[in-house]
């Protein structure tokens, strides 16, 4: 599979009368947004604004960040089972505006939603200080159910994200990246001497307000599988979660996956990267033992040498992530996992809820319980008052002076383990 | 001076590196069962007493369980 | 003006004298006494040493909470910025003697501690929490490598500086996580540690997974009938009450109770002061957890020779790692010095 | 072996399932008190069917837990034969909520202005696996018991 992703690098916002680009500014008609989306029942009120790098603005609660990507060529439209048909995507050119993201911003459970700030302190933690956002903010009819809400609000997201990239269509691409991976055939025969690896990307599906979908179909309801590493840059995995906004993995930074595109940089050169492997985070401890067993199964039928394995969340998904690479270690498949902590505020406590001998190499995106102020920032984006009761935030939090004293477990992607982030954290 | 862990859970024993380790009858009561009898289980705990003494006498190289 | 840095010695560093003197009662002196005068030149001017508080090491070993209490009097007259104790090396009474000192400076008054030891030094696992402990040699002819590297952490935490990595810096770890933007983000250091195992090239864990300790099994008991044998629970078996307040849950003490006289546990003698199980079982007969009817029997019998007539307890259930291993060593060793022959330890 | 368990228990302080499920055992306390009384079936032989640490929360911030529990079909049952998976699983969990508790304690969330919100969530994540067991509830009735307050 061949997908070339052609970068149109978006540097500004502007409102205007009709949606276009030009010059590096996107131009984006308001009203029209706000009517398209408008069309789903389910909302009573959207507003659109937007966020820029720099500005003295916070956005919050925030539930996803998806960046705007639309087909040029090749079979069936983004975001596939949403926005396309369930047909395979991957293959032909995709158009991505780089630079720019939607933000999707709206109480949908009192908390579990993140903090975005465009700049100062809080802005070196979140990777969505650096793009152009427009943030769609919602308020739902009356009465609607907290998952049917939450399900209006991720396609609204992804609508509009696709608005805005086709509206681009036909304009120059600053920059076209080329993703290709042959048929296992094939791919088992090339680069002799190279060992084989794969990525097993777990995701996050422990029910209702905590599920991601592929190819639109629930995430807890599969048996691990394989995909094709393009098929993610074209949103095959969409985020539905609202669990803690620092370690979840939203839309963005599953079509933006750095694990998939350092392999793919690497591929050929230090090993031979295979594929994926996506596997999920049940509750259940049976849904637990059998997708651990069935994903570093579909592992030995590929018979790499070698695994990386990512976490989305923490708490229950840490037995998940010890599971899967103790099985895959004993299975004599090398690992490393990507993870994130709750060691406390303190750094004192356990960072895991699970821990085993065999996960000897281990990256982290830091402790999520550290304590970071927020200065106040002239112009909030959504509902402020929800800072108080946002993971992470406790009362008090929010403070007279409109700042606001939080664990970075608030802060949208602050901790984000698909390794999006400098963030680290030492024994000190 | 040798040591024998009486415990319920053996796993754990031998993951904290005990070397000499007798099984337990249950957590809330490792060296009895209210099931029983007094007579019974005071028999019950003189015999994992003496399981536990006999694991004291003897030469071990590893950790090792003392099963009946 | 320069911060103000009190420094804290035993009686052999104060030249007062050696293990003769060891009784020494705790003294200030104004400036810098002993290894102060190189500490002080370390200090290069930013900070300068405005006093010296010496106390013996048996006196502070035998009267702990009295002479911790005395020091911090005298430390806290000279108003000082920070407090800087040793470095004590491989020297067990003198490193314990620092380690309680800066922990007691940190809580009271609230003021930057470094001290510096050998890293066998037991002050090492009681007080690396509560205070930086520098790495050293394990004698004083460390003396000369130990002193700029205390200076450097003490003058960093006087200014507010960040202070680095354990390696980078020369402490000994806290053993606290803490949050740094590295330089490369988490995909490609994950990428990287990855071709690095796959090659088996030598790499190291971000986060290093907890760990536990091996121990060479004893040799056996020769002659059973010659033998007193012990009895340790974590079962949390205590007298009636719990008059040492033995924790529910991360036990910070264990128990140590006399079984004089006593033939067997009853619910009217003992509980359990256990939180990780129902303790029903275990209060309605405790000896179903600790089980001194049958070793008292067996004593009767002469299948051993004597029961210990002393036994120790904790609770299991959470106690932490360095606690346990804390407890453990002091237990083994009174049980060493009671002659005790072996050891039945009961868990729940 | 989703059949293989003789007796479901849901051992749960979530007030909004109060009523709604037969071997519902509710537990009037924190979210700590259930899963200390899941440890003491689970000492008694039953196994742990959920993850105790379900929904990314950190222990300060759900105020309930429900955790489900099935007693093994076996012929030779032995009365004390624990099952270590779910041991290790509920106190690793306790452990974790004890050390996450004094957290913050001292300004804990507003929980009652979320109050239902938590109820309601604890309820998604959970109606997951009471689906999985089939074990009967009434989901309507519980969000609707849950429903004082819109938002």
């Amino acid at each position: 599979m061949k997908l070339e992703l052609h970068k149109v690098k978006v540097t500004d916002l502007k409102w205007g009368d009709k949606t276009l680009f030009d010059g590096g500014t996107l131009y984006v008609n308001k009203a029209e947004i706000e009517e398209m989306l408008l069309e789903d029942e389910r909302f009573a009120k959207v507003s659109v604004d937007f966020a820029k790098p720099g500005e003295s603005v916070r956005i919050l609660p925030v539930k996803d960040v998806v960046e705007p990507r639309c087909k040029l060529e090749g079979e069936n439209e983004v975001f596939p089972g949403f926005i396309g048909d369930v047909d395979t995507v991957g293959c032909g050119k995709t158009l991505v505006l780089s630079g720019a993201a939607v933000v999707t911003c709206g109480r949908i459970v009192g908390f579990q939603e993140g903090i975005i700030d465009m700049s100062g302190p809080g802005a070196d933690y979140t990777p969505f200080s650096k793009t152009n956002n427009v943030v769609l903010v919602f308020e739902p009819k009356e009465g609607l159910e907290k998952h049917e809400y939450e399900a209006a609000c991720r396609m609204a997201g992804l609508k509009t994200a696709h608005y805005l990239a086709c509206a681009v269509k036909g304009a120059a691409a600053d920059e076209v990246e080329t993703y290709e991976l042959p048929c296992f055939a094939e791919a088992m025969k090339s680069h002799e001497g190279l060992p084989k690896v794969a990525y097993l990307y777990m995701l996050q599906s422990q029910g209702l307000l905590h599920d991601t979908y592929v190819y639109g179909v629930d995430a807890k309801k599969i048996l691990p599988t394989l995909i094709h590493p393009n098929e993610v840059m074209d949103g095959a995995i969409v985020s539905g979660n609202c669990v803690s906004a620092c370690d979840k993995n939203n839309t963005y930074s599953h079509l933006n996956n750095p694990v998939i595109k350092e392999m793919y940089a690497r591929h050929g050169k230090d090993f031979n990267f295979v594929g994926c492997i996506i596997t999920n985070e049940n509750t259940t401890l049976a849904d637990k033992k059998r997708s651990s067993s069935y994903a570093v199964k579909l592992a030995r039928l590929l018979g790499v040498d070698g695994l990386i394995i990512t976490e989305e969340g923490f708490g229950n998904p840490d037995t998940d992530l010890i599971m899967n690479c103790r099985k895959a270690e004993k299975a004599g498949i090398k690992t490393v996992l990507l993870t994130d902590e709750y060691a406390g505020r303190d750094g004192a406590s356990q960072s895991l809820a699970d821990a085993c001998s065999e996960a000897d190499a281990v990256v982290t995106a830091g402790n999520a319980n550290e304590v970071v102020v927020l200065p106040k920032m002239e112009k909030v984006i959504g509902f402020p008052e929800y800072a108080d009761i946002i993971a992470g935030g406790f009362d008090g939090s929010l403070r007279e002076d409109g700042s606001i004293e939080t664990e970075i477990q608030a802060i949208t992607g602050a901790t984000n383990e698909l390794g999006f982030n400098r963030i680290a954290a030492y024994t000190g | 001076m040798p040591v024998v862990h009486v415990c319920t859970i053996v796993p754990i024993s031998l993951t904290v590196g005990a070397n000499r380790i007798v099984p337990a009858v249950a957590i809330p009561h490792p060296l009895g069962d209210p099931t029983k009898t007094p007579e019974e289980e005071k028999q019950l705990r003189k015999h994992l007493v003496m399981k536990a003494l006999k694991a004291l006498q003897t030469e071990v190289e590893d950790q090792t369980v003392f099963n009946d | 003006m320069a911060y103000r840095v009190v420094h804290y010695i035993n009686q052999f560093f104060a030249g007062v004298g050696g293990e003769e003197k060891a009784d020494y009662r705790p003294e200030a002196r104004d400036g810098a006494v002993g290894p102060g005068l190189a500490l002080n030149g370390a200090l290069g001017g930013d900070a300068e040493i405005v006093g010296t508080v010496i106390c013996g090491d048996s006196y502070f070993a035998d009267n702990i909470e009295e002479a911790k209490k005395q020091i911090l009097e005298l430390i806290a007259k000279f108003e000082p910025d920070a407090v800087v104790a040793g470095p004590a090396f491989n020297a067990g009474r003198y490193g314990t003697a620092c380690g309680a000192v800066c922990e007691a400076v940190a809580n009271e008054l609230n003021i930057p501690t470094v001290t510096g030891m050998y890293e066998e030094n037991p002050g090492v696992d009681m007080f690396k929490k509560a205070t930086y402990i520098v790495k050293t040699a394990d004698s004083a002819r460390g003396m000369k490598d130990a002193i700029p590297v205390m200076a450097k952490l003490v003058l960093k935490q006087l200014r507010g500086e960040p202070i680095g990595k354990p390696e980078e810096e020369g402490y000994i770890p806290k053993g606290v996580r803490i949050n740094y933007f590295a330089d490369k983000i988490g995909a490609v250091r994950a990428v990287d540690m990855f071709v690095k195992k796959l090659k088996g090239e030598p790499y190291t864990t971000e986060y290093p997974m907890p760990v536990f300790d091996r121990v060479p099994p004893n040799p056996p008991v020769a002659n059973l009938a010659e033998a007193t044998i012990a009895l340790v629970t974590s079962g949390g078996i205590v007298p009636k009450g719990n008059p040492d307040h033995i924790e529910a849950s991360s036990a910070s003490k264990y128990g140590e109770y006399s079984l004089a006289g006593v033939e067997s546990l009853s619910a009217e003698t003992h509980e359990t002061a256990h939180g990780g199980y129902d303790p029903t079982y275990a209060n309605e007969n405790p000896n179903r957890v600790l089980p001194v009817d049958v070793m008292r029997e067996l004593e009767k019998e002469g299948v051993i020779k004597k029961f210990h007539e002393t036994f120790y307890t904790t609770v299991g259930n959470g106690t932490s790692v360095a606690n346990a291993k804390k407890f453990g060593a002091e237990i083994a060793q009174k049980l060493k010095d009671a002659n005790v022959t072996a050891v039945i330890v009961t868990s729940t | 072996m989703f059949g293989k368990y003789e007796k479901y228990k849901v051992i749960s302080n979530n007030k909004i399932l109060e009523g709604q499920i037969d071997c519902l055992e509710f537990v009037k306390g924190d979210a700590l008190s259930v899963l200390e009384k899941a440890r003491d079936y689970i000492h008694q032989g039953w196994a742990l069917l959920n993850h105790p640490l379900y929904g990314n929360f950190t222990p300060r911030q759900q105020p309930y837990r429900t955790i489900l529990l099935g007693l093994r079909v076996s012929k030779e049952h032995k009365p004390f034969n624990v099952d270590l998976e779910s041991l290790g699983l509920i106190e690793k969990s306790i452990l974790k909520f004890r050390s996450g508790m004094p957290e913050g304690s001292k300004n804990p969330p507003r929980v009652e202005s979320v109050a239902e919100d938590y109820a309601i969530l604890d309820l998604y994540l959970v109606s997951v696996n009471l689906n999985r067991y089939g074990i009967k509830y009434d989901f309507s009735k519980a969000i609707s018991n849950g429903i004082n307050t819109g938002w």
